[in-house]
């Protein structure tokens, strides 16, 4: 709709309005009540016109920044269009959410600030067709990151530094990596370069994904979120972890399976990949199983929804990587739900454990619908779009193995087992008094949701559109001519996930009978005589890498102070020591009576005179 | 050659017996007796002008001088002048060691002087050379002197003083 | 040139004759205009053609006496060393008759030092030299304080062993060449080639001038004398006159006389980094501040005899650059410890600290004395210490230039100690009175560090008057 | 007025002028307070007046010879000019900052003397072109840091500051043994002879680590760090003046003018050199987690970064030669930022000891946030200066393709993260162990500030830094 004369400005434009717009929130007295809130609204909303409207084209273009490779150089095509389309309509509904949600609460301005910095930086990094321009943006969410979860509240500046040097040292990985990358290929413009994926191409590989998958969350990195659930203010939770975090993530980690070293089906590399998306799956998702905050559940789930995407992209089949992408959509649209729900509840209970919440579905009708439609949608029940993106995956996944069949299905059946917990404890069951009276939140609020759950709908019947949009990205990479797949879902899959379903209500029936009440519906798995003992020490943080990396660095750097002691002690302790000793034999030698210099002076002379005279 | 030989042994004889007897008195007399060695040397190395001064001042005037000033003094009781030999003794053991070792090691250098020993063509008058040759030995002579004598008058004159 | 020595000698007989009593009190200010003169007539002289146009008149008598470009620096030096002591000297002695014969005592040094710097033949330097030890004696003994005393009475047995080696050697340089003129020995020795009677003639007076010197072998004197003879007699002593004595003497009669030859060059070699070390490790362990001062000379005394080793005309510079520095220095730290001993009594360092705050003075000065010492740039000791390395260096000497330069490392720490032990650090109550050291102190000690620093920053003036003179 | 006029006065204004401020401050403070500022800025102008000609590839001399080849003469290329401009930009707000840190002090005239003075001899050290030359200059700021370390008269300090000043002597010592043995190979003290007699053949690797062991001693890498920890007892200005702004950049920087610029070192050093840098980069890291002295901590953190900086010179490769003269740049600016804040932090709450801090961001936001965006800036993220400088060298570890040397500098990363943010949250945040102080004087916070919004648009302007830092680095790699 643009021509191009305009598509460099509107590139920009994109990345820098909500970066100025940023700066102008900060100023806003804190006075005038919800302005902050509407202005990131109104600058979100103009960027997301500002994409759609440039959404056909396919344009890029460069000027030169700093010399050695790192020059701004800006790429739309249709994979990194829908991304920040994507961003900036999430980016849109949270912060009409978080107008009302975030009312009142000290440090407003600076959220909303570092809310739209956020959807800048994305933009920028997802725009961006130099590697080192993306690392330049992606780092720069770092910062971000430590500031909106440090606004949460007083003691939320531990997490916030947990999550900020994890996030440090995983990004400090990806820039070895990607300067390794570009050594290789002696260039660092995304689209020129293709390496192969052996050898050192593959040390780079590696360091790379693991800035792709710790900023998706997934398993090894992902200890930050379950703690930043709790500490952050919810729209944070909401808009990063749930959305902006699994779209870079996957984003650039399809970008380098496919453009740049271009996995092979079989390569150890992909199987890895499945791997860590297997594993992440099943063991995030038992343990928001046995969850007992609202928050804290629906957090382990995102980071479990990411073992999905990881296995669909990490098969390298087109089928897997379209069902990857569409699942990664999906999830972003329930995920992002499913918090806003959480949001409301919070909003209106003042509290998201669920010991105290029960019965709410009478009191908030629409937030408990919505809350129904994404829950069914992530659990992958067939009409919601959830569904067909599993089903993509299982169909790569027992292409490539019967092991990550098995464990993407445990997958979704656990998530079935916790989502209905999770309805169960929240929304039906007895009505705390303490909730009697709560109301439905304002309307402001209930938008967003609604809208979400729309589209879980809309992409549920029309997954065919979705398929549309992202065959084109796979095409470029995999066949390079025009061939349109054809994807139909293998009954006897489906029919299989029908079954699991089944299991899984089965199981949520036996559990509330065990445990009387919703919440503990889960306790018969949680104390099941293996799982409990893994579940205790999981518990006490045991699996943390980050708790496990700390204890490791206390005893090296104890062992680096005592080197550093030691060198001290050579300079101060055995230098001052060696020479007063010899000064003070010097002066005990000095003895008073002059015969004894006589002795020294002639013995000299003698010397003197023996080597003169031979 | 013998007799130069046994006239210097005599001579360090003479010097350790100066300074390792008992009483001053006795030392003081050891002095007189090494300058008249010395003043014996030097009439055999033929250069009697130095004999005569070294005879009629190093062995005459000195002495007189030490052995009236020592005579003055209050003497020691034998007990102290035993106590004195024995520390003296307990110092300076090892000068008679220490001259002998200086000795042998000289002697094992064996310096063969094969020198021609240049005879001064024309034995010149001692007046002469002082007064035209090196003037300058006459003002150190008297400088010397006057700073002996000063020296000797600042730090001793004025003890007398504190004395009373 | 002999009117220096004689206008000192005589001015003493003046003011000793009895009925002149009256004149007694002038003495101090003639003697002043007779070191201030003598300054200036040694500065006036570094341009040869001063020497040429007003040397005529001084030939009054002719005493076979020349001044070349160390003999300047020699009577420019012992001017200065002696003016400072007598105005040091003046706020320590207090009854006018010992004040008087004090002075007549420095006319004394005056006239035996000029007449050492400036005479020609062997003989009449030995003269002067025993002239110079006569005095040093009873100036030593001046205070007549009995370590004072024990300390003298070692350094005369030291000493007259010195020149009983002295003259030996001389006797048998006579028998060899039969004249005492040092170009006559020269040529004589050199035509004659090498033997080992004039090789025994050349330890001989070598070691004399190095038990004067107080270098390592033959040091057992130097600490005892340095730090019990009274204050001012102590910055005459470190200053010129050990000094003096025994290394001027030993460069004159290297260069002049005997001829500098690589066996004697490595014996300096030995001798001379020998005393560094052991004088600066000697100097770590000490806990009072002269005697720390003394050993610190040992140490810098052996820089000069390396740098006289390294037997170039680089080293040469550096080696008498050096012995000007020293002295400058040297006596700026003696003149700070004789303030402290002014003021507080006592100059051993466990009990001092924290004086900076009292005597911010003596503190500046005391720094940078300290930093000349150790050789670090801006100050003139770095200059004298660059030439002697690098002189070391282009001698093929590396091992003992390293030796030398990685000395001055411990120089600096011994300094640094004795500087935070006596100027910084917390003032202890029994000092809280203590007020800055009299005028006749604290001048001295800004007019050193003024040279100290003025030689070092314009060091393109001095090393040209040093090329002028010396090369 | 030409060239070489503003060349000499830039640097013989504070030299000159530092001996006249004890008078101005016997006459009273704030002249005496003025007047050195006066001279560090001026000088600072005088350095920006001499940008222009040194981009545009200039190279402005000035010598006068001297007996025994001691001559006088200066060079300023951009190199040189780069280096002036950082070191009295710093100095110039240190100075600015000092007005309220030491005013509570004794002293204060030796100190304002001995700031000036440590100021004009880096401007002489960095213009200076013959190696006698270098090596007073060298000297003489070892003597202001010497008196600077000492400057609270309790013995157990000054013992530090003769710790200091002697390590610092011993390596300057064995490096004028390597400059004499340079000039007997070259036949004279001048650089640019030197450049003319090793131009194609590498010097012996004594002389190299003759040398080295200077450069090592002054820049307080692995075997003689010790003492710029010990430095940390000296007033805090003074910590931020010697160890992030200027005192340390001197041994880099000679390292860059002599074995970059001048001479090729034989080809063993490019990877000896980068691994002493990084083994004291990592036990620096690594004590700095463990320490709990504030000032001990940043100082450590110096020592590591400082490793990186050797990292990005050592390694023959362009990009990483452009890298550590940033790096130089970045680093200073925010490590002078975080030791100002922890002398704003130590002045009002009386200890250095951070396990008696916290909660401090209640009271002192200012501080805090300057804190935290220089911290950000030493860990190198994006807006800031320092993740451009971090990447180059990085990026020239990676092309010298020596992958050990890349892991041990990517570990010393992580550790510089945790342990800048375990600093942050023990001194600023958590709930206060002690009582909480209000913040610093006007001045002291301002400056802070300054420092932090500095590092941060030398992030976002990087082009300019760049080009310049390019232009001084053209060229070396042969």
């Amino acid at each position: 709709m643009i021509n191009n004369a305009y598509l460099p400005l509107s590139l920009t434009l994109i990345i820098a309005l909500p970066l100025v717009a940023s700066a102008l929130v900060l100023l806003i007295p804190t006075r005038w009540k919800s302005i902050k809130g509407l202005v990131s609204f109104t600058v979100a909303l103009v960027t997301l016109l500002i994409s759609i409207l440039i959404y056909r084209n396919n344009f890029s273009f460069s000027f030169p920044w700093i010399g050695f490779g790192l020059d701004i150089s800006l790429r739309l095509y249709p994979f990194s269009a829908f991304i920040v389309t994507a961003a900036q309509g999430f980016a849109v509904l949270v912060s009409l959410f978080s107008i009302k949600f975030m009312e009142g609460r000290e440090h407003e301005g600076q959220f909303y600030s570092y809310l739209l910095i956020t959807l800048g930086l994305t933009s920028g990094a997802v725009l961006a067709d130099n590697l080192l321009l993306l690392l330049f943006f992606w780092e720069g969410l770092l910062l971000v990151l430590f500031g909106m979860i440090a606004v949460g509240g007083k003691e939320a500046f531990r997490s916030a530094t947990k999550a900020f040097i994890i996030n440090g040292v995983t990004d400090l990985c990806m820039m070895s990596g990607i300067l390794l990358a570009g050594y290789l290929a002696h260039t660092f413009i995304i689209s020129k370069m293709n390496l192969p994926a052996t050898g050192l191409g593959a040390l780079a590989f590696v360091l790379i994904m693991i800035g792709a998958i710790s900023k998706s969350g997934s398993m090894p990195f992902h200890t930050w979120i379950p703690d930043a659930a709790l500490a952050a203010p919810l729209p944070f939770m909401a808009f990063v972890p749930g959305a902006i975090e699994k779209l870079i993530g996957i984003y650039f980690l399809t970008r380098i399976t496919l453009d740049i070293f271009k996995l092979s089906a079989g390569s150890t590399l992909s199987v890895l990949l499945m791997w860590i998306g297997g594993l992440t799956l099943l063991f995030a998702v038992m343990m928001a199983l046995i969850q007992k905050n609202y928050k804290r559940l629906l957090s382990y789930h995102a980071i479990s929804q990411v073992g999905y995407m990881i296995l669909g992209v990490g098969t390298a089949v087109p089928i897997g990587i379209i069902g990857g992408l569409f699942h990664m959509i999906n999830n972003a649209i329930y995920k992002s739900g499913l918090f806003l729900t959480a949001g409301s509840v919070e909003k209106q209970t003042g509290t998201t454990s669920l010991e105290e919440l029960g019965g709410l579905g009478r009191k908030m009708p629409i937030t408990f619908i919505c809350f129904l439609i994404t829950a069914l949608s992530i659990s992958g029940v067939w009409p919601f779009n959830g569904f067909f993106s599993k089903e993509y995956i299982y169909d790569a996944a027992i292409g490539k193995g019967l092991i990550f069949y098995v464990m993407a299905a445990l997958g979704s059946f656990f998530t079935a087992a916790s989502f209905l917990k999770l309805g169960h404890a929240a929304f039906l069951g007895k009505l705390q008094e303490r909730n009697q009276k709560i109301k439905e939140s304002s309307v402001s609020m209930l938008i967003p949701m609604i809208v979400l759950a729309a589209f879980c709908i809309f992409f549920g019947l029309y997954n065919s559109v979705a398929v549309k949009i992202f065959e084109p990205i796979v095409q470029a990479s995999y066949t390079g001519k025009e061939t349109h797949f054809i994807f139909n879902i293998s009954p006897m899959l489906a029919a299989i996930t029908g079954i699991i379903l089944a299991l899984a209500v089965l199981n949520h029936l036996l559990g509330v009978k065990l445990g009387k009440d919703g919440l503990h519906a889960s306790d018969h798995i949680r104390n099941a005589p293996i799982i409990s003992w893994i579940y205790t020490k999981a518990e006490k943080r045991w699996f943390d890498p980050y708790e496990i990396a700390m204890k490791l660095l206390k005893v090296f750097s104890a062992i680096l102070l005592w080197i550093d002691r030691r060198v001290n002690w050579i300079s101060d302790v055995f230098m001052v020591k060696v020479s007063y000793s010899i000064g003070s034999a010097i002066r005990r030698v000095h003895l008073a009576n002059y015969p004894v210099y006589l002795i020294w002076g002639i013995l000299g002379f003698a010397a003197v005179t023996l080597f003169l005279i031979h | 050659m013998i007799l130069n030989i046994f006239i210097l042994i005599l001579l360090v004889i003479a010097a350790l017996w100066m300074v390792m007897t008992r009483s001053l008195l006795r030392s003081a007399i050891g002095l007189a007796l090494v300058s008249l060695v010395l003043t014996i040397i030097m009439f055999r190395l033929s250069s009697p002008l130095a004999a005569v001064f070294e005879l009629s001042v190093c062995a005459g005037l000195i002495p007189v001088l030490f052995i009236s000033t020592i005579s003055l003094t209050y003497p020691l009781s034998k007990q102290e002048m035993m106590e004195h030999f024995k520390a003296r003794l307990r110092r300076f053991w090892y000068l008679p060691v220490l001259v002998v070792i200086v000795g042998v090691i000289l002697s094992l250098l064996k310096i063969k002087p094969d020198i021609t020993l240049p005879l001064p063509e024309s034995a010149k008058d001692v007046r002469d050379v002082l007064w035209n040759l090196r003037p300058i030995y006459l003002i150190g002579q008297i400088i010397v002197l006057l700073a002996g004598a000063f020296g000797v008058v600042i730090l001793f004159k004025d003890s007398k003083k504190d004395e009373h | 040139m002999s009117l220096l020595i004689v206008i000192p000698f005589f001015s003493i007989l003046v003011f000793n004759l009895p009925f002149l009593k009256t004149l007694r009190k002038a003495i101090f200010i003639w003697s002043i205009f007779l070191f201030l003169s003598q300054i200036v007539l040694s500065c006036c002289s570094i341009s040869p053609s001063f020497l040429t146009k007003f040397a005529k008149p001084l030939h009054l008598f002719n005493f076979n006496l020349n001044l070349d470009g160390l003999g300047v620096i020699m009577l420019f030096l012992s001017a200065t060393i002696l003016l400072f002591t007598l105005i040091v000297s003046h706020s320590f002695i207090k009854e006018e008759k010992r004040r008087f014969n004090f002075i007549t005592l420095l006319l004394f040094t005056l006239s035996a030092l000029n007449g050492l710097v400036m005479v020609r033949d062997i003989f009449s330097l030995y003269i002067f030299v025993e002239i110079t030890a006569i005095i040093s004696y009873v100036l030593i003994a001046f205070d007549k304080d009995m370590r004072a005393m024990s300390a003298v009475f070692k350094y005369v047995i030291l000493s007259t062993v010195a020149s009983i080696l002295m003259v030996s050697s001389i006797a048998i340089v006579l028998l060899l060449t039969g004249d005492t003129n040092f170009t006559v020995i020269y040529e004589a020795l050199h035509m004659s080639g090498v033997n080992p009677l004039m090789m025994l003639a050349l330890s001989l007076f070598v070691c004399g001038l190095f038990i004067k010197a107080g270098l390592v072998p033959f040091h057992g004197w130097l600490p005892e004398v340095y730090s019990y003879s009274s204050a001012s007699v102590s910055i005459l002593l470190a200053g010129i006159l050990s000094k003096a004595l025994g290394v001027y003497t030993l460069i004159r009669v290297l260069k002049n006389v005997f001829g500098l030859t690589s066996q004697i060059g490595t014996i300096l070699l030995v001798v001379g980094t020998a005393s560094i070390l052991i004088g600066a490790f000697g100097a770590l362990a000490q806990k009072n501040f002269k005697k720390m001062l003394a050993y610190s000379s040992i140490s810098q005394v052996g820089y000069i005899i390396v740098g006289l080793a390294s037997l170039n005309p680089l080293g040469f510079i550096g080696a008498v650059f050096h012995f000007f520095n020293h002295s400058i220095f040297k006596s700026l730290l003696f003149v700070n410890s004789a303030g402290l001993e002014k003021e507080i009594g006592t100059t051993d360092m466990a009990h001092l600290g924290g004086l900076s705050k009292r005597m911010p003075i003596t503190a500046t000065t005391s720094v940078l004395g300290i930093l000349s010492a150790a050789g670090i740039p801006p100050l003139a000791g770095f200059w004298s210490k660059l030439l002697i390395i690098i002189a070391l260096f282009v001698s093929g000497h590396y091992v003992y230039g390293i030796i030398a330069i990685f000395a001055s490392v411990l120089t600096l720490a011994y300094l640094l100690s004795m500087q935070r032990m006596v100027f910084f650090g917390k003032l202890n109550e029994k000092f809280i009175s203590v007020k800055e050291a009299g005028f006749s102190i604290v001048l001295p000690a800004i007019i050193l560090g003024a040279i100290i620093v003025g030689v070092g920053v314009l060091y393109p003036l001095v090393f040209k008057a040093l090329i002028l003179l010396l090369a | 007025m030409s060239n070489q006029v503003v060349l000499l006065l830039a640097i013989f204004i504070p030299v000159a002028g530092a001996f006249l401020l004890p008078l101005a401050g016997a006459i009273n403070i704030r002249l005496r307070n003025t007047l050195s500022l006066i001279f560090v800025v001026s000088s600072f102008i005088l350095n920006l007046l001499l940008i222009p000609g040194a981009i545009a590839g200039k190279i402005l001399t000035i010598t006068q010879a001297l007996p025994f080849g001691f001559n006088f003469s200066f060079t300023a290329d951009a190199l040189a000019v780069f280096m002036a401009c950082v070191s009295s930009l710093i100095s110039s707000i240190i100075v600015f900052y000092s007005f309220g840190y030491i005013s509570h002090y004794e002293y204060q005239s030796e100190y304002y003397l001995m700031v000036t003075l440590f100021l004009g001899s880096m401007i002489g050290l960095v213009y200076s072109a013959n190696l006698i030359l270098l090596y007073i200059f060298w000297e003489i700021t070892a003597l202001c840091s010497w008196r600077l370390i000492g400057f609270f008269r309790e013995k157990q300090y000054v013992l530090k500051a003769d710790k200091a000043f002697l390590m610092t002597f011993f390596g300057a010592i064995s490096m004028l043994v390597g400059f004499i043995l340079i000039a007997f190979k070259a036949g004279s003290f001048e650089l640019s002879v030197i450049k003319e007699a090793f131009r194609n053949n590498p010097i012996p690797g004594l002389i190299v680590a003759l040398i080295l062991a200077g450069i090592l001693s002054k820049s307080a890498t692995l075997p003689f760090q010790t003492w710029l920890p010990d430095a940390g007892v000296a007033p805090s200005p003074v910590t931020a003046l010697l160890h992030a702004a200027v005192l340390v950049k001197i041994g880099v920087y000679v390292y860059a003018r002599l074995f970059v610029a001048t001479i090729d070192i034989p080809y063993i050093w490019h990877t000896i050199v980068p691994f002493i840098a990084g083994v004291s980069a990592l036990v620096a890291a690594g004590c700095a987690i463990v320490e709990i002295d504030l000032k001990r901590i940043i100082a450590y953190s110096t020592i590591s970064q400082i490793g990186f900086i050797f990292l990005g010179l050592s390694l023959n490769v362009q990009i990483g030669l452009v890298g550590g003269l940033l790096y130089i740049l970045m680093h200073g600016l925010s490590k002078a930022g975080l030791f100002l804040c922890a002398g704003i932090v130590e002045q009002n709450t009386k200890t250095k000891d951070i396990t008696k801090m916290g909660g401090l961001i209640q009271t002192m936001p200012f501080t805090a946030v300057a804190f935290l965006f220089c911290a950000f800036s030493v860990m190198g993220i994006p807006p800031f200066g320092g993740f451009f400088s971090k990447y180059m060298v990085f990026n020239s570890a990676v092309n010298n393709g020596n992958l050990w040397i890349t892991s041990i500098f990517l570990v010393g990363a992580f550790m510089t993260i945790i342990y800048l943010f375990r600093v942050f949250n023990m001194v600023f945040m958590g709930s206060p162990n002690s009582p909480l102080v209000k913040e610093g004087s006007k001045t002291m916070v301002f400056s802070v500030m300054s420092l932090a919004i500095l590092s941060f648009f030398a992030g976002i302007l990087i082009y300019y830094p760049f080009t310049f830092a390019n232009v001084a680095m053209a060229g070396f790699i042969r």
